[in-house]
């Protein structure tokens, strides 16, 4: 299977039908070990059980800004590839990555109770994911706001582009400013230094949760092919009911995707 | 299993992470349904994709 | 449906498709209070004791954005004169424009404010009044920026600088919006800026539509 | 029905457009102003719609509701179409059938008599320069009103839009409307010629 | 010079406008762009100024300054006409005239051309449609490029508009020019013609 | 003339006779500035301390005011489909336009800080680092809106929409901006923060024009 095979929207539909529910089984197995290493994980000399907030927060925060990441590159799918399928990804993705940003916003906050005593701190990394999270509403109000679908994607593209210098901002703003913020310590140079009964558990949750986001996306997708689908065919419904009086009713309605 | 003085705080993340990724999945799978559904209402009224195949076949 | 309900409807309506809406309002007045932190530092006391003033600065810059085309889009596409000629009289199109375009740009600020509030660090009786003083003033910024866009479109190549003499118009509403907000946080009276908040509004709903109406009726040509 | 002007001088920009012009139109007539570019055409339809104050003379309606103003009683088709690109078609149709009031049609009927009612649910920015003036045509059907004042109504119409157009408009005149339009070609039906302007 | 196109398709919002056209036309002719309201007349001079991309097909310009585009050695008149009312007649010409750049001429002799001459300092939101239309053409002959697109050039011009303009048309295909120019009604001079859309 | 200083020069003419532009901005510039003393109370130290940031706040907010009919109105009478034609690059183009905006609508603010410093209680040393940071920083101010304008045209979409997509991507110029200010006031280091200022100007100096052509010529219809 080719990437040249997958740019047919129906090629699409018919290997995602049968990819998908491998795909969540494997998903929820995933799952189903992290959350159970991670109920057995040991508590934390310092931060005693609420490390185990650790577990879904950094997995969130992690992918919210991959899922930025991955809608950049389906970006430049749209504008420099002009691939059919890249703007399709980057409409489904983006609600998903505002889940994701507002869950490590939440469970953020609610470590940042017992730990720093406040639920908000106008702190660098706090705000600067907080940025993400209202340019990933932004995005999606982009979307909604514009009902062809093809304007919006290259609109979209050059924004999400723009925006990916965001992300840089975030993974470097504990470094760049001194903050209450955890430093990496997973993700960083000369490996991590957290402890191996913390760690293996956190791997196991992130890749669950990364797991999630390709199922998601790949079911979202499958929504946002047939949603083009339907409003072809309403345009083309549109235009048969009609009366043929005018020049203007011999005009035809493209498929999105006619094979 | 015991949490400590904070487990209302750890509780509250898991119950929220879950609820919302449910919802993400809730959300997705209503709408697939809606959009097959109003595919094969289209397809009953006789409206046809130029390819010439029916609008609810997905393949 | 009567001439000015048809008329609300449409601005709304145009408003929520091309500005998109009170969602995109709320987004605006959060993205706007986001930016505080940055400029002033993450000193949260000092942020609450901003707080109203940020609100009121971005209800301000909110209405002001999308204001100065309230006459002149229509304008420009003939719409103007239509609505000059047809028999609801001037005067009450203008406040009727005006009261769409705050319908559209201002109330979702005001709807927002809550969620605002827990980020500024309001208490509930703070965020409570704020909204009230929002509630009264922003028709009034509205009403006030309305001479302006009607001068916009009288002044068309005359200069503005009558319509840059209105948005000074909107500072004593601005003024006694956070002096009422912050009497409020306090615990001082509420009551005397805040009536004359309500004050300024009133006249302004008087002069406002008069104005503009008397403004659009000598521009036109 | 009458629409008068006796001595009417119009004054734009400081510069004196025309002046002493004498014109008269009865229900049932159309008139045609016609004259060179600049000659002031579609000033004198505006000073008709109360849209301009003429500068010297008066101008009058006889006969019509009275308690209703010349302008109140009369459709304007400017060289501007007046439509909102982010509204649909019939959006915008519907619009000012509410708003300008008066005794309202269905505007399912007057798009399909211009041709329109195929685009009914397309947004306006996507209509092609014709298609704009037809849906500013159609706004003429959606509100009677007995008089027109259009200024080139023609422009941008095909050869079927005109023949169209011209037909509407001697229906209007039939039921006792009064239409006043500027133009550069011939109108499609018959009508009294106002010349303003210098030799062309 | 030659301009063609073979098997051009349009697509705009979605539908179809338009497929498979073939049209072709050389230096000194004028090719007649006709058809119904709505047919693609405008969307196709937009494709040819490449402000359209073509969803099947191609347009190619044969000949010519051979570092240059097409659109780059084309003067597109649309039906906005590219003016700011806040710059007087002179200055909106001016404006263009450096910007497009290219063979620059006199700004005064081009609008004396089109008759303008004696509003040269007037601000352009003084214009009567006409003159609007005519400080546009103006543009053209400000500015020597050889390929005119021109989107119903004689809208709003009274008959001397239309004559004087005819004129120009023929000077330009007489120095080696080529005119692509859609329009309902005659263009006043030997044109092929090319139509779009069904019977109208 | 070649035609970008043909382009700078009619952009700036217009904004100069129209007006609107410039002169709305300076005057909401001197409202933020004015409305400050009111929202924190009648503290001189603290307004001083906030001096800086409410300057760029204020020259932040005032410059998105005029930003989002940059292209939209050139888009709608048709001038933009020429310069899309013309033999200038797009890129260029835009940039050029930015430039002129940026001359009509950013330089005022600049020059109009001085007195605004003395509103603040700024002493003159301080007052010449905020006018220094603000014209290092304006301008990518200036040239990241600019990628919101262009969005305008290819979305039909205006107002509070953009300033959303916008304001985000203003924000590391309004942190490092204030910074510097702060530092140069405080004694500290200025340089430092001072040249990733400028470092981001530059950035925004590429990525904007291109951004924005490719916005535009995607938007084209
Ligand atoms: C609303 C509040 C919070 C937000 C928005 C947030 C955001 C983030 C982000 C974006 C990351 C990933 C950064 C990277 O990979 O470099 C992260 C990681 C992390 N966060 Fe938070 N966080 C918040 C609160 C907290 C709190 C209160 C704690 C603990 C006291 C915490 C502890 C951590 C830890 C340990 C990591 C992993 C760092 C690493 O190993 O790379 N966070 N957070
Ligand atoms: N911006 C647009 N977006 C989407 N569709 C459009 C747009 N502009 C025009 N169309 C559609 O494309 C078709 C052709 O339009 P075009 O403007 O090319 O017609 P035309 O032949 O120039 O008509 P006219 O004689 O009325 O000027 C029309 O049916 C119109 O609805
Ligand atoms: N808004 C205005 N302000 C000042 N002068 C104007 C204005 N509009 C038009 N004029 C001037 O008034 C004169 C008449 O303009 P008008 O638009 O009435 O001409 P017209 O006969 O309709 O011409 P056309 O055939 O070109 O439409 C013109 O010389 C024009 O320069
Ligand atoms: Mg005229
Ligand atoms: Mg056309």
């Amino acid at each position: 299977m080719t990437l040249i095979d997958l740019a047919n929207p129906s090629k699409f539909l018919s290997l995602t039908a049968r990819v998908l529910p491998w795909l969540a089984a494997v998903t929820a197995i995933v799952l189903a070990i992290g959350l159970y290493q991670s109920a057995t994980a040991p508590d934390d000399y310092q931060q005693g059980a609420t490390v185990k907030i650790m577990f879904v927060h950094v997995p969130n925060a992690w992918l919210s800004m991959l899922v930025w990441g991955v809608m950049s590159l389906a970006a430049l799918g749209t504008l420099v590839w002009r691939h059919p399928l890249a703007d399709v990804a980057a409409k489904a993705a983006a609600p998903i990555g505002a889940a994701f940003t507002f869950l490590a916003l939440v469970t953020g906050s609610l470590w940042g109770r017992p730990m720093w005593g406040t639920y908000w701190e106008w702190d660098a990394r706090l705000t600067s994911v907080l940025i993400l999270f209202l340019m990933y509403l932004g995005l999606i109000a982009l979307w909604r706001a514009v009902e062809d679908p093809s304007r919006a994607a290259r609109a979209a593209a050059v924004l999400t582009l723009v925006g990916a210098i965001n992300l840089p901002i975030i993974k470097f703003s504990v470094d760049w400013w001194n903050t209450l913020h955890q430093p990496a310590s997973v993700m960083r140079l000369g490996g991590p230094t957290l402890d191996r009964a913390f760690l293996v558990p956190l791997l196991m949750m992130a890749a669950a949760f990364s797991l999630l986001f390709v199922t998601l996306l790949l079911a979202a997708m499958r929504n946002e092919i047939l949603r083009r689908r339907l409003r072809s065919l309403q345009m083309m419904q549109a235009r048969a009911f009609s009366s043929e009086v005018d020049a203007g009713s011999r005009e035809k309605t493209v498929p999105f995707g006619a094979a | 299993m015991s949490l400590g003085p904070y487990t209302s705080f750890i509780v509250a993340s898991y119950a929220l992470v879950t609820a919302v990724v449910l919802i993400l999945i809730i959300a997705i799978a209503i709408d697939y349904r809606s959009l097959r559904q109003r595919l094969r209402e289209l397809d009953q009224s006789g409206i046809t994709r130029r390819s010439g195949r029916s609008a609810a076949d997905l393949r | 449906m009567t001439a000015q309900a048809a008329l609300i409807r449409r601005d709304i309506r145009i408003a929520v498709r091309v500005g998109g809406g009170a969602l995109i309002g709320v987004l605006f007045f959060l993205t706007v209070v986001v930016l505080m932190p940055f400029a002033v530092g993450p000193d949260l006391a000092l942020l609450t004791r901003l707080g109203p003033a940020i609100l009121w600065l971005g209800a301000l810059l909110a209405s002001l954005l999308t204001l100065d085309r309230l006459f002149m889009a229509d304008h420009e596409d003939g719409s103007l004169d239509l609505i000059v000629m047809s028999r609801t009289p001037l005067e009450l199109a203008c406040a009727t424009k005006a009261l769409a375009h705050w319908m559209a740009a201002g109330l979702p600020l005001i709807v927002a404010t809550p969620v605002l509030g827990l980020l500024l660090n309001l208490d509930t009786r703070s965020t409570a009044a704020v909204a009230l003083t929002l509630l009264a003033g922003t028709p009034s910024l509205t009403f006030t920026g309305m001479i302006g866009a009607a001068l916009a479109v009288t002044l068309h190549r005359g200069g503005l600088l009558l319509a840059v003499l209105v948005l000074p118009l909107s500072i004593p509403v601005l003024i006694f919006g956070v002096a009422a907000s912050q009497a409020a946080i306090s615990g001082l009276s509420f009551g005397a800026p805040f009536s004359i908040l309500c004050a300024l509004s009133l006249v302004s709903f008087v002069v406002g539509p008069f104005a503009a109406a008397a403004s659009l009726r000598h521009g036109l040509d | 029905m009458r629409v008068w002007g006796r001595g009417v001088g119009c004054v734009r920009g400081g510069r004196e457009v025309f002046s002493r012009l004498h014109f008269e139109a009865a229900s049932g007539q159309a008139l045609a102003v016609t004259g060179p570019n600049g000659s002031g055409k579609t000033s004198l339809l505006r000073l008709i719609a109360g849209l301009l104050i003429p500068a010297t003379g008066s101008i009058a309606l006889e006969g019509g509701e009275t308690e209703l103003t010349l302008p109140e009683q009369a459709h304007y088709l400017g060289h501007r179409d007046a439509l909102k690109p982010a509204l649909s078609v019939v959006e915008n149709l519907a619009f000012w059938r509410d708003f300008i009031g008066g005794e309202a049609g269905d505007t399912n009927k007057s798009l399909a008599a211009v041709g329109l009612d195929h685009a009914a649910h397309l947004p306006a920015a996507y209509l092609s320069a014709g298609q704009r003036r037809r849906l500013s045509l159609a706004r003429l059907l959606a509100v009677k009103r007995p008089i027109w004042l259009l200024d080139e109504p023609a422009a941008a119409l095909d050869t079927a839009g005109q023949s169209l157009f011209a037909g509407l408009m001697g229906d209007h005149l039939a039921s006792g409307g009064l239409i006043i339009a500027a133009t550069h070609g011939p109108l499609g039906i018959a009508a009294k010629e106002l010349r303003i302007g210098g030799a062309s």
